[in-house]
């Protein structure tokens, strides 16, 4: 089945972006196609390539983006949600891209289910 | 097919299972995880209405959440089901859609 | 109406408003996919619900806490054929408010008519 | 001098408020802002408790935030003042310490 | 103890924790704070209140949530002199929750007694 | 009298930070003095130079260098929370430094006041 995730909640502060890796790594286990996870409003954060967290804990962001380069996962950032709160082309971290909402819409029709993680 | 509810929001804290104890339909399915975890549990002030709701939807507890929070998944309540992320995906494919209540 | 972008593929999307405006930015946020699914020609029902319904209120003013007004941005959606708006009568009943107080026509529902519109949907989005 | 205790979370949707009632000891001073400021208002669900509250208590609503929400200084609830930004100051300078609920 | 960095300035300060763990990072940061003040000798007051209880729970095992388990800087906090612990009953009750599921020794109090203790402090930091 | 401002909310996301922006506005008017402004947990975010809202909207971060130049306000952020959510020197909006939490207790003792918004 083709599953897209939404995150709408920044790394650190919430859990929503560990649940959705958690359920992404989950559900490429089972087989499924991840089409599109989608970051939303807090939920850009998780693409800064400057966050550094302490070396005891998990780093959020560069699990992300290993997933992404292990199963070529689609991680794409709001433009919009992304301008508002700093995050840009120039503090982007690898895997991820930066595009519009429409990204969010075409991967709610074209997936089977939409899953949204954080609010 | 009906919706799969998840919540991740404590109930002691937030509104948010409340809310979907009101739109969740009979024989819908309900997941709590994160923080809505504690939701799940015997003896709390919330067991009531939980178990209650456990009676016409399909109420599923994330145990990696309960794990992490060091609560029992002996102790949860009668009528829900303990899953893990492979679960959680289940429900997801098994719903014909799902609502996050967060 | 524009040609389908998807090759005929409508899906029903929901976009669920359970927050007030101005204390956090959902309100706004949701605005804006609202208008991008527009664009892409698909059933788009938004409901109000629990705190929700104030985004509706009539008469804000947001002069004194320096932030942007957007609530002309709901009068606007006709424009874009957006017309299904449905606001459940327990929500505005526990808050104090009436329909009158809303600056747009919607569909005042029960919660159990919420409940089974909502089941019937392909995409649901919730802040 | 006792402390002002401040709310901005929705009654709601979070517990924040009740939390606060039950720790505000009397004669203390209370102030709702941002999406709190619905707190304040009457014909609520919550405006018994709330009304209760402001018995014991000193209770404020933040005026700005209730004109951005397009709700009515005139109609809150009795026993309730409203202030602005400024009268928040003086409630802050006013009181022992600030307990800020969230 | 060491002198006081603030020329015998001492302070009541009152953290209290309000979160579960994980959930969200506030438990965790609050601790960083906590562990702060400490060094600057300040009176440290530990409120645990609501689903703050659960912060001192027992048995945590965040293996499968892929977080870190923290609960253990709970225990050192008695290296760092911070003794004052306070829970309150309520709380614990509301979440089926007795004082022999908390990983550390605290003083179980009623919310009247902690709304009391509240009262007298200089700096209230809550989260 | 002197206040001490604690921020916990990152802009736009949530009002805090515009509520804490008012107060000090309203504090500075009255003539009290703002011993410091601290920023923790997402608040952090406030201090991102790369920000850039709709033009039609207010700027957080602007507004908060502005007032700090205006009236020589000092707004510090926690190093940990930030290093964790990638606010770093190369990315620290004009007016805003980085420093350890102990400035947030110092603040606590030296102010008369300690006013928190946002959670």
């Amino acid at each position: 089945m083709k599953f897209a995730i939404l995150v709408n909640e920044g790394p650190f502060n919430h859990q929503a972006s560990d649940s959705a890796y958690q359920f992404v790594k989950a559900a490429l286990a089972k087989g499924h196609q991840i089409f599109r996870v989608f970051f939303y409003y807090d939920g850009v954060y998780n693409a800064s390539k400057l966050s550094e967290p302490p070396t005891d804990d998990r780093n959020v962001v560069a699990n992300w983006g290993k997933l992404a380069e292990e199963h070529k996962l689609d991680l794409v950032v709001c433009v919009a949600a992304a301008l508002r709160r700093g995050i840009k082309d120039e503090n982007l971290a690898p895997g991820f891209r930066i595009s519009g909402l429409g990204q969010l819409i075409e991967a709610g029709i074209q997936a089977d289910r939409l899953v949204t993680f954080g609010d | 097919m009906s919706l799969l509810h998840t919540v991740s929001k404590s109930p002691f804290e937030r509104t948010n299972l409340q809310s979907c104890l009101k739109l969740a339909t009979p024989g819908s399915a309900i997941l709590l995880y994160e923080d809505a975890v504690i939701g799940a549990m015997q003896g709390t002030a919330l067991a009531d209405l939980v178990a209650d709701a456990a009676k016409s939807c399909k109420l599923h507890v994330l145990g990696p959440d309960l794990a992490a929070r060091g609560l029992d998944a002996s102790k949860v309540l009668p009528g829900i089901a303990v899953v893990d992320y492979a679960g959680f995906v289940d429900l997801a494919e098994q719903a014909s859609a799902v609502q996050a209540w967060c | 109406m524009e040609e389908d972008m998807e090759a005929g593929v409508v899906k029903k999307f929901m976009y669920v408003n359970r927050k007030q405006p101005y204390g956090t930015v959902y309100a706004l946020e949701v605005l804006e996919m609202v208008l991008i699914s527009a664009a892409f020609d698909q059933d788009v029902h938004l409901v109000f619900t629990d705190d929700g319904v104030l985004q509706l209120k009539k008469g804000m003013d947001t002069a004194a806490i320096g932030m942007k007004n957007f609530s002309k941005t709901y009068r606007a959606l006709e424009g874009y054929d957006i017309e299904k708006l449905y606001v459940d009568q327990e929500s505005l009943d526990e808050r104090g408010l009436s329909e009158d107080d809303l600056l747009v026509d919607v569909q005042v529902v029960s919660r159990a008519e919420m409940a089974k519109l909502m089941d019937d949907m392909d995409v649901i989005l919730t802040a």
